[in-house]
């Protein structure tokens, strides 16, 4: 027997995250030694469901890798077959997509933040105190949400595991009718998304951050601030197209998991709405941008903790683009529109990504001449925090003195991350060669 | 004023998407005057794990864990209700597991020695007696309500069987297998969604999984005179989790 | 809202009058004036369906079959009959709301002159009738295509179910009054008709002969019920079921289906709730399906062979009519192309030359 | 007088009956006594059937198995599925929905002066009950009566009190076969081994006896072949069909054979009737 001191702190199940997972943390003689995000959520395996299935299929099945992110799985799989196909949609249906993944953004986000991350600082343990001591942040949460379903119904057919989004655009253009009740909606809810962010902003963190996070986010097209890009954008400085994904990212395999991790440079990252906001910040629409800069975020405070107001301000900007996307699609209604290119079915290879409520979210296919996937790869958000989650809980668990009192601090801190564990399982290693 | 103690329910997630466990979570506030949330660690933290009086689960059966996990909600629930096609069919893991070995599975991803076990996707019945099944890819919230409504009476709740042909043409749609020869999927799959995609002019792809005695050897039939190839129809056929034994009497 | 003649009571002498093209704008929003007014729209590039329309360029003069027949506008696809609450059941009603629809050729008349006697057989049923009495049916002339084979069912003359008839003269239509109702409805916009002349009734007269040369499909009809069940038993109806994929498609479209559901759908509160009938198909498995799981019609075999017995031998009891109005609905809306019933027909009486479809 | 439900024109409406008593019987099967408030009601004649409604759950043809008119009818029900299931759950002075009656019910008029032959197999038992029970209310109108009642197992036996009272009857023969003897004996009711088409073998019925048969559907075509070779015409030989009812008033087509509404012409058809729709019956 040794006589060291050991102890083990455990969190059997992480509640209110999508998905199972634990954390264990041992500490020998007052010392981390090691911290262990376990995620035990069953494996599925997708890479290679969807091998042998036809390009028209990916949507379809990539979007139940995760129900709240379907929109972000579905247009990084349809991104992909595109480039291979050298396909580009009509304006309209690239606008109408935009839509639909703010409308995502806000779903997920909205419930993120007030269903999930909330209750912590309210002290609500269960849902009927939460919905019946803060009726008003509870419909808060609820018209938001529903903004967000009622975007993603009016474009993609339903609230998630969106219909309407095919590799060669949208099989069809909502109604102006409902794309202006869309529009009213949103225009009413931004009041309500500024008070969230309000609110979310006046807790303090409960515990803090020592090391700097390393960012990484995709650069969104134009000068907006956007969700959808080619080119990776870090921290360090440093600018990589997502095609060379396997280049910086190195995915691995951790015993005590099902969800594999991804590290940069032997580093860990962080990628999600706090990246984003680091990275673009300043490219915010007008009132995200007004809150975004009386925060300690804009101040350079990288406490992760702050991805909960960072996602509520995300959730501003999503309603305040969203108007006027709703505006430019009415507008190109009007236009003469081309003749759309068929669709021809090359074989090939691509990587497809986007910015998913929480971070880059890759998808690689190989397809051959008959337009049928032979390979394939996912790298989630969650695959990619997952790293420096372990690592904030190390910092955090050292750093404190009452470490046994430290287990639902430490649930908030991972909360924070939004993990997405439903996400993070999906894997499959595919032998590259 | 109450009399009876408000029904408890539990919402419990195995493996799958967690789709259901939103939009549970989404239509609480409906469901919050009726009933007494005693488990939903998906959404909340004080969780017991006493007796309920409906337990819906969500996912498949993926893993040791689920199984014991579905183990502990069997015995504690009066009613057991599968949610989603996850939990009713298999959905997709379940379509893959049809087609290739979970231990080659986990040996690519994991090692060899991997303390990581899986089991073949498979669907609650498999292992546990399912009092309802609804399915659905996610479940549609209305039937989920009115099914909802008949437990909290303790009335087997009616869900329908026939197919999406019925609501696609209630709702006076275009055929796209016709019009267009798109692989629609709606004759053999459950209604329920409202035939939402030929709605939008695109094919049912089966998410709701099969309908009752769904004629598979005919819809293979119609589909390989389109010009569909034949693995490609099995394909799209079993992919939402449509099992084995509705294909025997197939001949391609 | 104006008290109409009640359904129903015909004229004892049909009238007629000549409406010019040029004027129908006007007839038009002088119809709709009176209620909602459904036409046929087009809807994709093969199909039509009848729609609330706002003016009348919507219309698809060229519509010949919609996908759902004119019976939706009076027994709709889905409606509640009944609610309750604690211990009061209440029937809804249908709303107050004047109808026209408009574009309805002789085969849906038929359908509707079915429709009518099943639902207003005793007891007759409200919810029908009420919607009914709320409407104006106006028929319209048209061309066969080939898949129309009314003549071969006997009802390619409208004789009822309109309260008003227009047949397609080029630059006016020729006008028939039937019923009191519709007398008392163009009251309101005579001055937009002029007297018939011996030259349009001429024109009336081609146009008929000419339509009824025009058919391309069909069979001989007078042996049809012996014929069907003389072939009760031929290895045509295994053939054909062993494609049918039992997604009742069949059924909706077809203007003298009448088959429903019903369903309680309750409320969470556990006091209240309704009742809501659905069509429903006999194509589908639990259809005739009893206690102890004993079904009638197990295979898709036996429901496709009641199906084409039921429309084409039609009601021994109590009505003695055949159900089938020869509009082609099923045959194009069958995914398999198992529902031609010409060509069944034809195969049945032994007759194998080719279809021109 | 102070009907809740308002609005009855409607077809589809049902009144309301009052449970008045539930009584257990052998398995699954239950008898419930209803008051009726519905003056139609009160006339079912034997054979006939009510739609009965559990609010929220769905609607279930059911047989009235009582013969005797009046404000309560009584119906036998088997736990099956949805509806049955949330009938079963209901308890003393609870109100249910009744339409009703509807069918044509079994052709008293025209077996009056005549030798009756009843037969019932399981749960059509009901509205044979109906039957019987009119029959010796006016029992002087009939010749000789002999009612057949077979089951799987004796111990579903229904209606055992009243079957005692029907076996000490002198006016009439009464046979009941279990194809299985279990549970336990109840003596004075004898029950034979064998199937119903062995007591018809054993019955001494003369060829112009009137018979109603009403069982599972698989038992009709066994009954029809042992009637037949007793040469009794295939006119006398009435048999009560179940299908799958959603109206019970001809509209909804579900119970729709042949060229006719089961449930509007029927439930009650002779052989030559049946003969005219295909499928309605396996009859050899
Ligand atoms: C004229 C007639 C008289 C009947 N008399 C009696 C009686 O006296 N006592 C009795 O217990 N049962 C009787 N039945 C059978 C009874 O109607 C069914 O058992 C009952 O409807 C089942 O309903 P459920 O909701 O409990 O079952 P479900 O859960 O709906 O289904 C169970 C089974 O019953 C069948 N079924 C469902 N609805 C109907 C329906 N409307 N008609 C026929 N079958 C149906 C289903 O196809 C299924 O096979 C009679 C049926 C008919 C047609
Ligand atoms: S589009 Fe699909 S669901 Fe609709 S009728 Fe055609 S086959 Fe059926
Ligand atoms: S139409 Fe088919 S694929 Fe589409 S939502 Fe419905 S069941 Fe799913
Ligand atoms: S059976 Fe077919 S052709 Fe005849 S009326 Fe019905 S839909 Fe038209």
């Amino acid at each position: 027997m040794s006589d060291v001191e050991k102890k083990i702190i455990q969190i059997p199940e992480i509640t209110r995250v999508e998905g199972h997972a634990a954390v264990e943390i041992d500490i020998e003689d007052g010392n981390v030694k090691d911290v262990r995000l376990d995620v035990f959520e069953g494996t599925r395996f997708f890479e290679r469901i969807v091998l042998g299935h036809k390009y028209d299929e990916l949507a379809h099945i990539t979007s139940r890798v995760c129900a709240i992110c379907s929109t972000g799985h579905v247009l990084a799989a349809i991104f992909a077959v595109e480039r291979i196909f050298s396909f580009t949609p009509t304006p309209i249906e690239t606008k109408l997509r935009e839509l639909m993944h703010l409308g995502m953004i806000i779903e997920s986000h909205a419930t993120h933040v007030c269903a999930l991350a909330l209750p912590d600082f309210l002290k609500t343990p269960d849902l009927a105190s939460f919905a019946g001591q803060h009726k008003e942040k509870f419909l808060l949460w609820t018209h938001l949400r529903n903004l967000g379903a009622e975007i993603q119904t009016a474009v993609g057919g339903r609230p998630f595991h969106p219909v309407n989004l095919h590799v060669s655009g949208l099989s069809k253009i909502p109604s102006t009718a409902s794309l202006e009740g869309v529009k009213a909606d949103l225009k009413r809810s931004l009041d309500e998304a500024i008070l969230l962010a309000e609110l979310v902003l006046s807790f303090a963190p409960p515990v803090e951050r020592l090391t700097e996070p390393y960012f990484l986010a995709l650069i969104p097209h134009d000068d907006k601030y956007g969700y959808f890009g080619e080119t990776i954008q870090s921290s360090e400085g440093w600018q990589r197209s997502c095609q060379e994904y396997k280049e910086y990212l190195d995915e691995q395999v951790v015993e005590y998991s099902h969800a594999k991790r991804s590290l940069v440079k032997g580093k860990p990252v962080m990628v999600g709405a706090m990246a984003r906001l680091a990275l673009f910040g300043k490219r915010l629409t007008r009132e995200a941008l007004n809150v975004y800069q009386e925060t300690p975020l804009f101040k350079g405070d990288s406490n992760s903790i702050w991805n909960n107001a960072a996602q509520a301000i995300e959730i501003i900007q999503a309603i305040e683009r969203a108007i006027e996307i709703v505006d430019e699609v009415e507008a190109l209604k009007k236009e003469q529109s081309a003749e759309k290119k068929p669709l021809e079915i090359v074989a090939g290879s691509a990587t497809g990504a986007v910015e998913c409520p929480r971070g880059t979210l890759y998808h690689y296919y190989e397809i051959d001449e008959n337009g049928v996937i032979r390979a394939a790869d996912m790298i989630t958000p969650s695959a990619q925090n997952t790293a420096r989650i372990e690592l904030d809980i190390k910092e955090v668990v050292s750093q404190s003195k009452e470490k046994e009192m430290l287990g639902p601090h430490l649930e908030t801190l991972v909360r924070a991350y939004d993990p997405c564990n439903t996400c993070a399982t999906h894997m499959v290693a595919i032998n590259w060669k | 004023m109450e009399t009876n103690p408000r029904p408890c329910i539990a919402v419990e997630g195995l493996t799958g998407c967690a789709g259901e466990l939103l939009v549970i979570l989404e239509n609480l506030d409906k469901l919050l005057p009726f009933v007494r949330v005693a488990s939903f660690p998906f959404a909340q933290s004080q969780n017991d794990d006493g007796p309920v009086d409906i337990a819906f689960v969500e996912g498949s059966v993926s893993q040791p864990h689920d199984l014991e996990k579905l183990k502990r909600i069997r015995a504690k629930a009066r009613w057991l209700v599968a949610v989603g096609n996850c939990a009713v069919w298999g959905c997709v893991q379940g379509g893959a597991c049809a087609k290739c070995k979970v231990t080659e599975m986990l040996e690519a991803v994991y090692g060899q020695h991997s303390e990581i076990q899986a089991l073949e996707s498979k669907p609650l019945d498999a292992y546990v007696n399912v009092d309802v099944k609804l399915s659905g890819c996610p479940i549609d919230k209305t039937q989920f309500l009115s099914v909802t409504a008949s437990l909290l009476k303790d009335h087997l709740p009616y869900i329908t069987h026939k197919p999406v042909c019925l609501e696609c043409k209630l709702k006076e749609n275009p055929c796209v297998l016709i019009e267009k020869n798109l692989p629609c999927l709606g004759p053999v799959t459950a209604a329920g969604c409202g035939a939402l995609c030929p709605s939008l002019g695109a094919a049912c792809y089966g998410c709701w999984g099969p309908s009752q005695d769904p004629q598979m050897d005919a819809m293979a039939t119609i589909l390989s005179e389109k010009g569909y190839e034949a693995l490609e129809i099995m394909n799209r056929l079993k992919t939402f989790g449509a099992p084995a034994h509705l294909f025997e009497r197939m001949n391609v | 809202m104006v008290v109409f003649a009640p359904y129903g009571s015909t004229l004892k002498m049909s009238r007629t009058f000549l409406l010019p093209k040029s004027r129908f704008c006007e007839f038009f929003s002088y119809l709709k004036g009176l209620g909602k007014f459904f036409a046929p729209v087009r809807v994709s590039e093969q199909s039509f369906s009848f729609k609330e329309i706002e003016n009348e360029g919507e219309i698809a003069w060229d519509a010949l079959r919609t996908i759902l027949p004119p019976k939706k506008f009076f027994y709709p696809q889905r409606e509640t009959v009944l609610k309750y609450d604690g211990n009061e059941v209440k029937a809804t009603v249908p709303e107050d709301n004047f109808q026209i629809i408009f574009g309805v050729h002789p085969c849906d008349l038929a359908g509707l002159g079915i429709m009518d006697t099943i639902f207003e057989a005793a007891p007759s049923d409200t919810h029908y009738t009420k919607r009914r009495e709320q409407s104006l049916v106006i028929g319209l002339s048209c061309m066969p295509d080939k898949f129309c084979f009314c003549q071969s069912m006997g009802t390619s003359c409208p004789t009822k179910g309109y309260d008003l008839f227009l047949t397609d003269l080029r630059d006016a239509f020729f006008g028939q009054v039937d019923t009191a109702r519709a007398e008392q409805v163009l009251a309101g916009c005579d001055h937009l008709f002029s007297p018939v002349s011996e030259n349009d009734k001429d024109s009336y007269k081609e146009f008929w002969i000419e339509r009824d040369k025009a058919f391309t499909n069909g069979f001989e009809p007078d042996n049809l019920r012996s014929t069907l069940d003389m072939e009760w038993d031929n290895p045509l109806w295994d053939e054909l079921g062993k494609r049918c994929l039992s997604c009742g498609n069949c059924t909706p479209v077809c203007p003298t289906c009448y088959c429903f559901d019903l369903v309680d759908i309750a409320n969470l509160n556990g006091q209240s709730g309704e009742r809501q009938r659905e069509w429903d198909s006999c194509q589908f498995v639990g259809f005739a399906q009893v206690a102890g799981d004993y079904n009638f019609r197990p295979t898709p075999v036996d429901r496709l062979k009641f199906w084409y017995r039921h429309k084409l031998h039609g009601f021994d009891d109590p009505y003695g009519f055949k159900t089938c109005v020869g509009c082609g609905r099923c045959t194009v809306s069958c995914p398999s192309g198992i529902d031609d019933i010409v060509d069944v027909v034809k195969r049945l009486q032994g007759n194998n030359e080719q279809s021109n479809k | 007088m102070n009907n809740p439900i308002s609005n009855s024109r409607c077809p589809l409406t049902p009144s309301r009956g009052v449970i008045r008593s539930i009584i257990p019987m052998a398995s699954d099967n239950t008898l419930f006594q209803i008051t009726v408030e519905e003056d139609g009601l009160n006339n079912c004649m034997p054979g006939q059937f009510v739609q009965l409604w559990v609010p929220g759950v769905g609607e279930s043809p059911i047989s009235v198995c009582s013969g005797h008119v009046g404000a309560t009818i009584e119906l036998t029900v088997r736990k099956v599925g949805r509806v049955t299931s949330a009938l079963f759950q209901m308890n003393e002075g609870d109100w249910v929905g009744l339409r009703g009656p509807y069918g044509n019910g079994f052709p008293v008029e025209q077996y009056k002066g005549k030798d009756l032959c009843l037969i019932a197999g399981g749960l059509g038992v009901a509205p044979i009950r109906s039957l019987w029970q009119y029959v010796l209310d006016h029992r002087e109108n009939f010749g000789k009566i002999t009612l057949i009642y077979g089951m799987r197992h004796s111990i579903d036996l229904l209606f055992r009190s009243e079957f005692k009272m029907l076996l000490r009857r002198r006016d009439m023969d009464v046979f009941i076969a279990a194809e299985e003897l279990c549970g336990p004996a109840l003596p004075p009711i004898s029950v034979q081994l064998g199937r119903v088409t062995d007591m018809i073998k054993a019955a001494s019925l003369s060829p112009c006896v009137e018979v109603a048969v009403c069982g599972p559907p698989v038992m009709y075509k066994y009954v029809i072949n042992e009637l037949k070779a007793k040469d009794i015409a295939e006119s006398q030989i009435w048999l009560s069909l179940e299908r799958h009812m959603k109206c019970g008033i001809g509209k909804c087509g579900h119970c729709f054979i042949g060229g006719a509404f089961a449930c509007k012409a029927g439930p009650v058809f002779n052989l030559p009737q049946l003969r005219l729709l295909p499928e309605a019956v396996e009859c050899a």
